[in-house]
This record gives C-alpha cells, structure tokens and sequence, in this order.
C-alpha cells in the first residue's frame, strides 16, 4: 500500500498507517480465525433486493453488496478513507486524479479485473436509465477513462478534495464491464450462493480473495425480520448471530444474556425537524427559535433512546467528528425564551400539524415530546402520524412542519452539500444562505486541514444560528451479537461496522 | 316419488362448477378494476419508489418509460388485462422478473404454512365446536365461550411474541423464524412453522368453533336427532353419524372463510416470522407500487378466496342429498 | 295374567308446571291402547315416557313397568339397550323424524345394529322382507333412497318398518297418519295394523282423531291438561262417553250440517276464466274457472299436490298466471302484485293455513291488527285502537289481548288473529287456506264456524281451501274439487249432496274414517285398472283411477258432462257414474 | 337507574358480569379522560416500565408515560372507534342483505359479487393502501375498519333475511301490497335481530382486533393517543418483564370484548319475559 504525499494532502487525512481496532471484549492479542457460519437479520427486504451496487437502497443491500464486491477506497474507523482496489490515488489540484489499480485481482468468475471494469462501474451512474442512487454525486465526474491496464484517471467537473471518501460508498464498488446487469459477480470476499429477493441472500467465502487470509467467516446468510422485537427475540433464541438496529429498550434484554452483546456505534444518524423557511407561519425566525427552545433533549435522549444517543445542536456535525465546532453555544430548553419568542413572533395560540413517520425513526414519540413543551408555550402542534410508506415522496419537506431522517455520509461535505445548500434537492427547511453556499465550495477545494476545519466550524454557527432544521440528538446506531461473533467494532458510517461487518467478523467457537 | 333413475353426484355439482366459474371470473375482474383504482390512488409509482430520495427528475423520466407508466392508466390497466387473458401476468416493475416467478417462489409457502394451519385448527375447532355444542348452557360450554372470545381478541403480535418468548427463547424448543428454504429438511421445515402456525390457529381455531358449535346445536334440536335417540342409539354415535352429515355445510363454509383469511391475513404473522409469504410480498408491491404484482396478487387472493367457497358449496352439496339431486 | 305394560300414578313436571299429573293405566299383551286428547293434553309426553324420555328437562315420576323392568329407574345405558330393542316409537312427522342425509335402508337397519342383533347383510334382508310386508313400492330399491325421494306415507310405513324391524314388545305409535292425506291414510292405516299384529307387540296409538282411533285401538284413554278424564274400553267411549269433555271432542269429530245455505244470486263478483299457472316449468294449474257472489262460499278440495293453494296464490297475485283471466267486479285483476292498487289489494284477503308463521313473531296482536287499518284505511291513534279492539271482539277474544305479542297466543287464538288481520281490510273476498287443518278439531270447528258467521253478516265472498271433505261438505255452498292441477269436478251444495261423483271425489270420501269399529277392514282400496302415464291431455286421476276405460281414457283427454248443478270431466256417463259410485 | 337494576335482574349470571363489564368500560371511556392523573402524553417517569407504584397505579410505559392515564384514553378509541365501526358495518351488511333478500334476482347476484370482491381483498392490505392513499384519520379508520366487515355482516344477515322472507307472514306482508322498505324494515329485521346482535358482538372483537393490527403495521390511531391495541404494541418489549404497561391493556382488551359478547349472548328473545 503506498500513499503519496499528494494523495495524503488530497485526501485531507494529516497520518497514514493501519490503526489496530480493538474487537468488544476480546483481547488485542486474540488472532482471528477462519470458519463459521452465521445468520445475519437485517431490517428490511423486499422484492426490490438488488445485487446491483448502484441501485442499493437499504442498509440489506449495502451489506450484500460489500460481501460480494471491493471498492477503490474503504473508510476506516476514524473515518478517513484508505486505499483499497486502488494502490494509490492522487490528485494535485483536487480536479483531476489518478488512480493506480491493484494488480491480480480477479472477479469470482476468474476474469482480472482492469481498469476497463473501473472505467464502467463509474461511468454507468450517469446513464439515467440506469437509475442510479448516486447519479447527483457521479455528475461531478467531467471525464473517467482508463490510463493503461491497471490505471485511470478521473476528472471532476470542480474541485473536490473527498473524492477518495466518496468512492468508499457502496455504489461505487466495481462490478465487471463485461456484465450488462451485475449478478454478484465481483472481488469481494464472498461469492454468492443464493439470492432471493426479500427472503435472504447467502454468501460463502472467496477462496481466492485478493487480501491474504482474508475474510475469516465461511458462510453468511442474510436474512430480514422486520419486527424487531422479532428480530431481539431470533438473536436471544440463536435462530441468528447479529441483528442490526436494535431498540434503545431491547438493551436490557439482550445485556441480561451472557451470551450476548450490544455493539454501539455513535454516529452522526440524526431525525431531524424541518420548518420550512418557504412557508408561513415557520419561515418566522422567531417562531424557530421558539421551537428550537421547547426541545428537551436530555428528554429525548433518555426516554427515547435511553441514553444511546449524543445531544445535537440543530447542526449535522456531532462532537466527535474532526471538524466539530465547540465554540457553537448549545441549545437548551427554556420555556421562558421560548414564550417571548413566541409572544414576538405574534403565533400565539397557533395551530400546526406535525408530520412525522415511522418512516423516520423517533419521530413520532419526538413529536409527542413537541407537542407537550409547546402547549406549554401556547403553540398548539398537532401530531400526524403517516405511514412509512410514502412517506418521503408525499410529506417529507412537503409541510411546514415535518420530519426528516439522515443517515450518515462519508464526509461533512456531502451532508452540508445534499442537506443545506441553497440549491440543494433536499435543502430541507429551504433556508437560503449565500455565505454558507460559498463557504461550502471554499472548504471542499481546501486542501489545508486547520483551514477547512475553520470554514466548516463558521458553517456550522449558520446552521444553527438561522437554518430551519432542529437536531435534537444524533443516535447511537446498536447492534446485537452473539458474543463468539468478534472483531466487531464501531464504524460511524452506519450499523454494522458501516456494513462491512463481514470484512472483519470472525466465529469464535 | 321421482322416478328410479340412479342420482348421479355430479348432476347437482356440475352446473353450479359452471356457474361458479362465471361469477368468479366476474368477480375476479371487479377485483382487478377496484385493486387498480385504489392503488392508482396512492402516491409516487413505481419508477420514484424504485429510485428513492435521490433521484433526479431525468431519472424518473426515463424509468418511467422504461416501465411504461408513462401511458395513461386505462391504456396500463387494458394492457395488463389483456396479458391476463392470455395467462401472462406480465412483469415485475421492481424485481426485473416475470411476475409468475415472483409469486411462485411465494405461494407454495403461504400454502403450506395455510396447510399445516388448517391441519392443525380444523380438527381442534371442531373438537371444540361440538364439545361445547353438545354441553349447550353447561359449564364446559360456558368456558369454552369465554376462551374462543378472549383468543379472538388478543392481538395476534401478542400471541406470536408470547410463543417466541416461551418456546424459542426461553424453551430453545423452536426456532423463532421461519427458516423456509429448498434447502431445510421436511422436520425443520415443520419446526420452521410450528410458531407461526400457532399464531394464525389461535385467530381461526375460535372462529370455526364458534360456527361449528351454532351449527351443531341447531341440528342437535331437530327431530331426528330425538328419533336416533329413541332408536337407543348412543350419543356420540347420534353426533358423528347423525348430526355431523347435516351440520358439515355450514361447517364446511365457515371453515372456507376461516382459511381464506390464513392467505391475506397472514401479514403480521408473516412479518414477525420473517415468513416468505404471499402476504407480505403484497405489502412490499404496495409500498414499492409494483402494479402488476400487486394485481397478480389480488387475483390470487381472491380466486383462491372463490374456491375455497366453491369447494364448501361442493362439499355442502355432496353432503346433502337434497340438493345433490336438483 | 299381569299387564304387560303397567303406568301407576305418573306425574312429569316441566319447571314449576306438571304437564303430565297422576295417570295411571295398564296394556295387556298384545292389545292396542290409545290416548286421546287435544294439543297440551301430554298424550306424547305420558308415550316418551315409556322410553324414559322427556323433552325439555321435565323430570318423570311414578312407576313405569314394562314387563318385570322398571324403565323410570333404568340409567342412560339400561336406556339404551331398551329403546329401539324393546320399545319402539313412530314418530309424528316421519318427513322430519327421518335423517335426511341418510338412506332409508341405513336408518331402518341401524336399530339392529347399535343393538348388534343382527350383521349388515342380514338386517337388510330383514327390512327388504318388512318393505313388502308394508306395501311398499320397490322394495328391494327403496332402501337405497333419500327421504326427500319419498312421499309422506312411504315415510310413514318406513318408519314403521325401522320400528318393527328389532321385533319390539311395545310400539308407541305418536300421531301416526295425522301429516297424511286421507287416502293415504287409509291404506297406511291398514299396513300398520297387519305389521303390529304379526310382530304380536303391545302398542300405544297417540291420536286426536277419534275415527282414526275407532279402527285401531282396543282401550282408550282420554286426556285433558295431564289428567285423565276417562279411560275404558274403546267401544264404550265412542259410543257410551260419560265424560262431559270426551262427549264435547265427540260432538267436534262430526261437523253439523249448516243451517241454510244462502245462495245469493246477482252478478258474480270473483270470475275466474281459463287460468293456467306454472311454478317454473312445472305446471301446477290448468283450466281453471270458477264463479262467486257475493256473500256465497266455494269449497276447493284436494289433496297435497293438487293445486288448491296455489290457486289462492294465483287469485291473490302471489304467483302471476300464465294465461287466463282473474275478474272482481268485472274488473281485471293484474297477473301478479306488481300493477295492483291498494284498493285491489284490500278488497282479496288471503288467511294461511298455519298461523304460526303467517303471523310476524316479533309484533303484538295489537300491531299486526293495526298495520291493515293504516295501509288501507289510514287508520291512526285511537281510532286505530278502538278498531283493534272492535275486531278482537268480532274474533270473540279480549281487548287486553292487543298488547299481547302474537308467540304467547295459543293455535287456536292466533287463528282468530290471523283471520282478523284479514278481515280488518274490509275484504270483499276471502281466501282461507287450509284453516283449521292444524288445530285440534274443537278449536278448528269453533273457527269454522266463525267465517261462516262473519260471512253471512259482512256478505264477504270465501274461497275455502281444505283437504277435509267432510268440512267442505258441511260448510260451502260450492264446491270444486281439484286433481292434479285441474278441476275434475265443480258443483253446488245441494247437487254434491245428491251423489254423482267424479270417480277421484268418490275415492276421497270413502277414504274419510268413519267412527265404528270394523270400518277400516271393510274399506276397500281399489286398485288402479290401467298401468300407464299420464298424457298431456289425458285425464290427471287415469294412473289411479279403479275404473278407467282402456282405449278411451289412455286415449283421449275426458269430455265435461255437466248435470243439474254440476259438472265433471270423465269418460264415463252420469248414469254409469252414478252406479259406480253409488 | 331503575331500568338498569330491573334489566340486570332479568339477566343471567354470565350476562350480568358481561353488562358490568361493559357498563364499567362505557363509563372509563366516557369518564376516564376526565380522571385521568396525567396528560395521556405527559413523560412523568424518570424510569420505563415501571412497575404498579402509588404515583403510578398501574406503572409507566416504554417512554415513562402514565398507563392508567394512557389506559383511560385508550378506553375511549377502543370503545367508540369498535363499537362505531362494528354498528357501521353492521348498518350497510345489513341494509344491502335486506335489499338483497327482499329483490332478489339480478340484484342479489350483483350485492353478493361486489360482497365477494371485497372480501377477497386482504383487510390489513387494504388498510395499508388506504391510509398510503388519503392518510391517516379517525374517520379513515372507522371507514376502512367498517368496510371490512361489512362483507361478513352481509354473508350472515343475508342468510338470515333469505329465511325470514320465505316465511308466511311475508308473503301475507306481500299481498297486502307492502313496498319493499315496509317488508324489509318492519316484517322481516326484527326478527333477525338477536342473530345480528350476536354477529355484531363477534365483528366487534374482530374490530378491536384489527385495530390493534393496524397499529403493528404503523397505521391508527394519531399520537400521543392510542387505542388499547395500540398500547399492548408500543410497549410489547416490556413483555418480557410481565410490565402493567402492556399486560394491563391486553387485559382491557379481553375483558371489554369478552364482557360485551357475554351481555349479547345473554340478550335472549323476548319470550323470555311473557
């Protein structure tokens, strides 16, 4: 693995070098070892289950994907992206970058995989019959050819010092050129053994896997139960090893058995409340403060999410991310402000209906909590509960009030860009701040680590100060396992170890 | 008198097949135009679903040609019939495969797991249906009552969960998912379903007894019954060889509906088991807004709903000779 | 000789009320004893009891000796073994007593069977023997059938036969022949007398009808509410009664001859032409006329099957005929309901036959009586009620009784109701349907003679519907007798008392019983001359009749001969007729 | 008050515990509200799924919320939205099986096909697309809920009515020359309303049951209320532990049906009182 010096600077990562993760309560020193076979139970499934990466749409999809396909970066714990298919990736300008393959990487059918694949699996985002999930973020790619077998180079239509983060999403993993439809045939660490869209998908290890040694886990079926206390209830029973997103009130149960573990990934998943600054009466800027000072979020973080959640403040960066800003003075409940805003605001007495999901988790018992402060404060809020289906298309960002959920994105560039540029689909509360869109394309060019750190702290005080979106808490991401399941760690980019669990796993038996 | 013509079974049973077949075809097609139209209610279709939060506007477009929802719904809607007609479901918008495929991975599970439920209600509802017919007003009967209610009544998650936590978690007796492959032998498969079985049986089991039970008792007041037993013949024997002839139709129609509910009711049971079942891929087509599945589904539902009626008119038929004559 | 069946002092007690209260009698072997009373008298009670049955939960004491065994104190399983096999019941209505989803043959051997007194093959060697011995048709075939494939009276003997098949001491005998037609009476009458008698049983006939009883029983006993009121030999009580009660059911059995019957002449006001109508496909009337004035009354008789109520449908418009015309007035009536006005309505009145369920259960007398007064006569309030209670006085029943639900009346007032709601829409024509056939004869005969007091004083015009020859007889001034859907013969009053008859008419009143004794074994039950089908236009009675002529009447359909008074269809001259009859 | 003792006098002993029952659940739905210790959406515990503690009689919730507050407002959804459901469904079944029976023909064959049409469509299904479709309300609710079992009503009273009007007094009703609505109202429903009762206990538990569903698929009532359903759902993790929040309203829910199908079977004809 060799980084160049450019590349550490394009990357915007200040060290190189393997961190060791220490696995749950086993000890450093314990080797992992190869073979078991484990049930995985994801969320959801349906016949919308693809073995396309640029179509994955749920967290079943990313993990399946994973398995079966490698990518040119992957993010690691600290989140900052490593070299993966690529041997180096480099950039002077942040516009153009080049990338040099691995070498002897084979597809599971045999065939090795060259930069023509690379040139396809990036460029076939932009077709839009293709439907890809990423083809707004893949637009930036002005031009991907191939440079000689084994590199190629990617021309970005701006500056972008994330690329390599962004190129460790799921959707970005190579698939074979020589495909017209990807079948799961890639350079993962497994292969596939059975697919059956919404029932389960299993995978058996890749022998000839290009990393030594590597996966440790022999075989591993992937399931959906919904329900999750039927998904708690198959873990405790041993019907499966690891479930994903488990309940903040399941925890007891599943502490209570010896046999099992909670794996707890702090991240920067946050349910959001969107005031539409486009409408009235929330485009008061009274009114949002208001509302910003009935959330009670020590409340929400206990009763909601007994505790596994990180208070927010009405900005998508969490404390432990690198580029948080301390110095953005936290939001409280305070009834008293709250009243004198609303008496300011001349909304006394309003009625307004809160839409919210279980579409976005938390939502509507964070609703509830609303509903209680603000009769408190002589706001009347109505709770609508829509069903997850539909919700997205039909009420999401579509009243003036309502909820949002955001899963976590590789890099603060592309939560800011997708989320709160002026111009962006889903500037959700529609708020327009011209210094905080130019501040955004200063920070992605910037190479400088201190400075962009800098840039992204100031946006952060405008979102807070003036967006019409309260984060009252980020949420803890848990999942259960079965205790001789190991090298699980947190990786904050989602359950699962980001869903690249079955990279790392091994059975213990 | 008639004639002494031998009465041949299929004379009564024939034209009703017949006619039956008609009206189901009717009502087959009423199903498909009331399906469509409710879900051409529901918002975004299939091309926005498929693509989610972040497609963009081009994107939609050009799926949407792709799926060809682009034309106007009564061009889509006598497209699909026409296929219909022809025996083609068409094509799933969302898996990329023909609809028959998709469903025939499902259906032989929801079948089967109807089967094993049936298997298991239909005898124990009947046990309990003439027990507390045959104790009209006594205590058995009385209690009988009160349990068949309080089961009817209690939600049907609260069941399954209960019986996960005792079996499965507490007992490991059971698995607490329905483990449903090619690849599971015939004892976990039956394991597999043992939970989810007990589920469903719980809603229907009270269902039919409670029919079984008024249609025994209406038969226990006829005349023939005191006829039988002033034959001496013994009690039980007035029952099973007396009374149950005559009480099999209503029986037989009650338990059709009963069944009928274990295909499309499935849903909660399904979801909590992680059952592989029609119903549930039902739900998924409605939420992915995948038309033709949805509407392949309804069919199915529903033809089997109409044969399962048909088969207790047949049944009611055959078991009564009245109307096996006409 | 002890008694082969000895009841001391028996008393069955429903709830707080005794139904059945200090009977006592005794059967010697092999003789025939009746019990006799009206509806509620607990003459089917004192004969479950016998079997140790009782219906409702009633409990029995006292002392019932069959032979040495004393069956009050048997257990369910001592029960068992003598029911079936020791006593055996008929049961009143063989159509409902019967199965109806078993063959016959499986119910008829099944005695033997639970009793393993026989194997399959044999027991049905067995009932094949007791079809022939009790006449019936096929007897090898039938067994194989359904009871709804069977007529009444072959119900009836086949019950007989699954009775007798264990060869019983004791045959309890519940109302036996009272669902039948009187022809089949007879001839049931007849088979179940020879049965019994070669079986040797003792046998206990539960009957009202004292003719019906005459020809069977050697001792009666009479009951009244659960007691007895006399109990001796059966010719002293038919023809000595000293009780006042067994004298009145007596005086009912034989209907009076009326007064004077008041032909009233003028313009006919009910005129039916030439009607035809057809349930389906199946034809069931066919050239029908007839006339009524005002005031007058036409008996209409047949048996089941024959049509005649379906002729009050057709009149009433409940079943529209096919072809023909229905006149009142000179005015066409509609084929069916639809089309008529509420004036047509009113003016026909259709009283059913049972009353139990052609009066609504859930309204009171008070509601059902008002409904006519409002639709018709816009009748409301007090003076609603003040009509009600002027009709309840004409059907001779109190006022109190309007807030009375109709369920806790007994047959016999719920008649009166079921009258009164028709006469309540001031009719000029009154269909009554059979409606005394099932009430006891004392209530039936008071009923009866209230329509015909009601007609003379309203002047309505009465269809009288009955399968009763005798009550036609008594009680009309015209009378049509119908067979088979067509009329085979029509005359008045005084013409039909004269004596020329359809050979079918002839048929139905000898087959009436008579009250002596004797009189069954003398009845003769002609055979039919000709084997053969009934043709289009041939005469209906030909496949029965004891004097068809061959090559005319298998020929040709029946010319009409009219007399002095009447008129009917058959082949053979008055004079002929009249010896033939005679 | 005087009527209540004499009418509870007349009932047998199963029939006066099903009318406590049912006359104690009225007066929770009707009262209860007002008694109610807490808001129903008031966090007022420190702890979830605490057990019975005086401030709060019958525990707390998943979210530390009041249960006999939350149980007290449940009561009236449960009530009103069942017994309202079930009566509306029983109105249509048994009005179209009225017009059915009482027409016939050509009209009975087209009501029996739509009948079967709806029936045919899986009830949580079609719940599903309704509430996707209009959103969620508590109208929608009592409509799709009623909708659903107004099929079964229609199979059951059909049958019913098909007897009542093949008896005498309906054909006598007919030749008097009644309308249809007179023989369908006042000749032949009465005498099908003990079996219709029986019915509408019965689709009642089926109504309470399938609320209770709704809310495992997300859709029902709106927050912070809910029905007794409802509540068993959002605090099934305290299953495990036996907590009141969810053992208390599953016991709500089979006393309130089971006491209401007691009182209905105990509802004899009345015969009983001649």
């Amino acid at each position: 693995m060799i980084f160049t010096r450019r590349s550490l600077i394009g990357s915007g990562l200040a060290a190189a070098g393997a961190l060791t993760l220490p696995g749950i309560g086993d000890p450093a020193r314990a080797r992992p070892r190869q073979g078991g076979s484990i049930r995985v139970a994801m969320q959801s499934s349906s016949t919308a289950d693809t073995l396309d990466p640029a179509k994955g749409a749920m967290a079943t999809d990313y993990v399946r994907h994973f398995c079966l396909y490698s990518g040119l970066t992957r993010m690691e714990a600290d989140l900052r992206p490593r070299p993966f298919l690529a041997q180096s990736i480099a950039s002077a300008d942040r516009i153009t970058w080049n990338i040099a393959l691995r070498r002897g990487v084979r597809f599971s059918d045999g065939r090795e995989l060259t930069s023509a694949d690379v040139v396809h699996s990036l460029r076939r985002h932009l077709d839009p019959k293709l439907g890809s999930k990423v083809a707004s973020i893949a637009k930036q790619f002005a031009e991907v050819r191939a440079d000689g077998r084994h590199g190629l180079v990617i021309r970005l239509t701006g500056a972008n010092a994330d690329l390599p983060a962004i190129l460790s999403q799921s959707h970005f993993l190579i698939v074979p050129a020589d495909e017209e439809k990807p079948t799961g045939n890639g350079s993962g660490p497994f292969r596939l053994a059975d697919f059956r869209p919404g029932v389960r998908t299993v995978v058996t290890r890749n022998p000839e896997y290009w990393r030594d040694g590597e996966p440790y886990l022999d075989r591993i079926e992937i399931i959906a139960i919904p329900d999750e206390i039927g998904r708690v209830n198959a873990l405790l029973a041993g019907d499966v090893q690891l479930i994903i997103a488990v309940q903040p009130l399941s925890t007891r149960r599943i502490e209570r058995s010896s046999q099992h573990g909670i794996l707890t990934t702090p991240s920067p998943l946050y349910t959001d409340l969107i005031m539409r600054q486009d409408q009235l009466p929330t485009g008061n800027a009274d009114f949002v403060a208001a509302v910003k000072h009935l959330i009670d979020r020590p409340l929400i973080k206990r009763a909601l999410f007994r505790g596994y959640a990180t208070i927010g403040n009405d900005q998508p960066i969490p404390p432990f991310h690198p580029y948080y800003n301390p110095a953005v003075p936290q939001t409280v409940l305070d009834l008293d402000r709250a009243k004198w805003h609303v008496a300011r605001s001349g909304l006394k007495g309003v009625r307004l209906p809160i839409y919210c999901s279980p579409a976005a988790a938390g939502s509507v018992d964070m609703a509830s909590v609303l509903q209680e402060y603000g009769a408190q404060a002589g706001l009347e809020f109505a709770v609508n509960r829509m069903p997850a289906d539909g919700y997205w298309s039909t009420h999401w960002m579509k009243h003036p009030m309502s909820f949002g959920n955001t899963n976590p994105r590789p890099t603060a560039d592309l939560v800011f860009s997708q989320f709160f540029r002026s111009d962006a689909e889903w500037n959700e509360s529609g708020w327009k701040n011209p210094r905080f869109d130019m501040l955004l394309t200063e920070a992605r060019a910037e190479a400088d680590e201190a400075r962009r750190k800098e840039l992204y702290g100031e946006m952060q005080q405008l979102v807070h100060d003036h967006c019409g979106v309260a984060i009252p808490v980020f949420i803890n991401m848990l999942d259960g396992h079965d205790r001789r399941l190991k090298g699980m760690t947190a990786i904050p980019l989602g359950g699962l170890m980001g869903y690249r669990f079955a990279e790392y796993a091994w059975w213990d038996a | 008198m008639s004639g002494s013509a031998p009465h041949s079974a299929m004379f009564g049973v024939l034209p009703l097949i017949g006619k039956r077949f008609a009206s189901a075809l009717i009502t087959l097609l009423l199903v498909s135009a009331v399906v469509f139209t409710i879900s051409g209610l529901l918002p975004g279709d299939a091309a926005q679903e498929t693509l989610g939060q972040s497609a963009t506007p081009e994107q939609v477009a050009a799926l949407r040609h792709e799926m060809g929802l682009d034309r106007p719904a009564l061009t889509r809607y006598f497209a699909w019939l026409g296929g219909i007609v022809q025996g083609d479901p068409g094509q799933s918008l969302v898996a990329n495969l023909p609809v028959r495929e998709v469903i025939a991975e499902r259906l032989p599970n929801s079948l089967m797991l109807a089967a094993f439920t049936a298997l298991v209600s239909v005898p124990l509802a009947l046990a309990i249906g003439i027990a507390s017919a045959i104790s009209r007003g006594g205590r058995l009967d009385r209690t009988l009552n009160v349990l068949t209610l309080t089961a009817v009544a209690v939600p049907e998650f609260l069941v399954a969960t209960l019986g996960v936590l005792i079996f499965s978690v507490k007992l490991l007796w059971l698995p607490s998912i329905a483990l449903v492959s090619e690849d599971a032998s015939l004892w976990d498969t039956v394991r597999s379903c043992a939970l989810p079985v007990l589920s469903l049986s719980v809603v229907v089991i009270a269902q039919m007894a409670r029919m079984t039970r008024a249609a025994v008792a209406d038969q226990l007041d006829r005349p023939y019954v005191e006829m039988a037993r002033l034959k001496g013949v013994p009690f039980r024997r007035v029952v099973l060889f007396h009374v149950m002839p005559n009480a099999v139709g209503p029986i037989v129609n009650a338990v059709a509906l009963s069944l009928s509910y274990l295909l499309g009711g499935a849903i909660i049971v399904e979801t909590i088991f992680n059952f592989p079942g029609l119903a549930s891929l039902m739900v998924n087509a409605v939420t992915s807004r995948d038309m033709p599945l949805l509407q392949a589904c309804a069919m199915i539902f529903c033809a089997i709903y109409l044969m399962l009626v048909l088969v207790a008119d047949v049944v009611a038929i055959l078991a009564n000779p009245r109307l096996r004559a006409q | 000789m002890s008694a082969h069946v000895s009841v001391r002092n028996l008393r069955i007690v429903a709830g707080s009320k005794a139904i059945v209260d200090g009977v006592s009698f005794e059967i010697a072997r092999g003789k025939v004893l009746a019990l006799i009373g009206e509806s509620g008298s607990g003459k089917t009670t004192i004969a479950l009891a016998l079997m140790g049955h009782s219906r409702f939960g009633a409990t029995i004491s006292g002392e019932v000796l069959l032979g040495e065994t004393r069956v009050d104190q048997l257990d369910e399983a001592g029960l068992q073994a003598l029911r079936g096999r020791r006593v055996a019941y008929v049961a009143q209505s063989a159509a409902s007593a019967f199965n109806p989803s078993r063959t016959i043959m499986s119910q008829v051997t099944e005695p033997l069977l639970v009793h393993r007194l026989a194997s399959k093959a044999d027991a049905e060697v067995r009932a094949v023997d007791l079809f022939r011995a009790l006449a019936l048709p096929f007897p090898e075939s039938i067994g194989a059938r359904y009871p709804h494939q069977l007529s009444g009276g072959q119900l009836q003997r086949l019950m007989a036969a699954m009775a007798l098949i264990t060869r019983p001491e004791l045959v309890i005998l519940d109302e036996p022949t009272t669902a039948l037609d009187v022809t089949t009476q007879v001839e049931v009458l007849k088979a179940f007398k020879a049965a019994i008698a070669s079986v040797g049983a003792t046998a206990i006939y539960v009957s009202h009808d004292l003719a019906v009883v005459a020809q069977m029983a050697d001792q009666i006993l009479v009951l009244n509410q659960g007691r007895t009121k006399e109990q001796g030999a059966a010719e002293q009580i038919l023809h000595a009664p000293t009780d006042d009660y067994t004298r009145t059911l007596m005086a009912a059995a034989s209907p009076t001859e009326r007064s004077a019957p008041a032909v009233v002449a003028g313009d006919a006001l009910l005129k039916v032409e030439g009607v035809h109508a057809a349930y389906g496909r199946l034809p069931v009337l066919h050239d029908i006329s007839l006339q009524l004035a005002r005031g007058a009354t036409l008996g209409v008789i047949g048996e089941s099957g024959s049509g005649k109520s379906t002729l009050a449908r057709v009149i009433a418009g409940l079943l529209p005929r096919s072809a023909g015309s229905v006149r009142l007035g000179g005015e066409e009536l509609p084929k069916g309901i639809d089309g008529r006005s509420r004036e047509q309505f009113r003016r026909v009145q259709l009283v059913f036959q049972n009353a139990d369920t052609a009066l609504n259960p859930v309204h009171t007398v008070g509601q059902t009586l008002a409904r006519p007064l409002a639709f018709y006569h816009g009748l409301k309030g007090a003076e609603a009620k003040a009509e009600v209670a002027r009709l309840l006085d004409m059907i001779r029943l109190p006022a109190d009784l309007a807030t009375r639900n109709v369920r806790q009346l007994s047959g016999g007032q719920k008649q009166r109701v079921n009258l009164a709601r028709a006469l309540a829409a001031r009719p000029d024509v009154l269909l009554c349907d059979e409606v005394t056939s099932a009430l006891d004869t004392v209530v039936g005969a008071a009923i009866l003679e209230l329509i015909d007091e009601l007609r003379r004083e309203l002047g309505i015009a009465t269809v009288f519907i009955s399968h009763d020859i005798s009550t036609v007889r008594a009680f009309c001034d015209q009378v049509l007798v119908l067979y088979g859907g067509t009329a085979v013969e029509q005359a008045d009053a005084a013409a039909f008392a004269r004596g020329v008859h359809h050979p079918y008419t002839d048929l139905l009143m000898h087959s009436v019983p008579e009250m002596r004794a004797g009189w069954l074994e003398q009845a003769v039950t002609r055979k039919a001359v000709l084997p053969s089908e009934v043709g289009d236009d041939l005469c209906r009675f030909l496949p029965r009749c004891p004097v068809a002529i061959d090559g005319r009447c298998n020929a040709e359909a029946a010319p009409l001969r009219a007399g002095d008074g009447f008129a009917l269809l058959c082949h053979h001259e008055l004079q002929t007729l009249r010896e033939l009859t005679a | 008050m005087n009527h209540v003792f004499s009418f509870a006098r007349s009932l047998p002993l199963s029939g006066r515990i099903g009318l406590g029952l049912v006359l104690f659940w009225l007066a929770v739905a009707l009262v209860g509200p007002l008694l109610a210790p807490h808001p129903v959406g008031a966090f007022v515990d420190q702890d979830v799924f605490s057990p019975v503690t005086a401030s709060f009689p019958l525990g707390s919730d998943y979210l530390g919320r009041d249960v006999l507050s939350r149980l007290m407002w449940g009561a009236r959804y449960t009530v009103f939205l069942g017994a309202g459901a079930a009566m509306l469904a029983c109105l249509i079944g048994t009005s179209l099986a009225l017009t059915a029976a009482v027409r016939g023909g050509w009209v009975d064959e087209v009501l029996s096909r739509a009948m079967d049409t709806l029936i045919s469509i899986p009830s949580k299904i079609f719940a599903l697309v309704m509430v996707a479709a209009f959103g969620s309300s508590l109208g929608l609710l009592l409509t799709i809920t009623a909708i659903t079992y107004v099929p079964g009503n229609f199979r059951i009273a059909r049958a019913l009515a098909v007897n009542v009007v093949s008896l005498d007094f309906v054909t006598v009703a007919q030749a008097r020359g009644e309308r249809g609505l007179h023989i369908a109202l006042r000749e032949v429903l009465p005498n099908m309303i003990h079996p219709l009762l029986a019915d509408f206990g019965l689709r009642f538990v089926f109504i309470v049951l399938l609320l209770s569903g709704l809310s495992f698929l997300g859709l029902g009532v709106q927050p912070p209320h809910a029905d007794l359903g409802s509540l068993v759902r959002e605090n099934m993790s305290g299953l495990v532990d036996g907590a009141p929040a969810i053992v208390v309203p599953a016991i709500a829910i089979a006393t309130l049906t089971v006491g209401a199908n007691l009182l209905i079977d105990s509802l004899k004809p009345v015969e009983k009182q001649g």
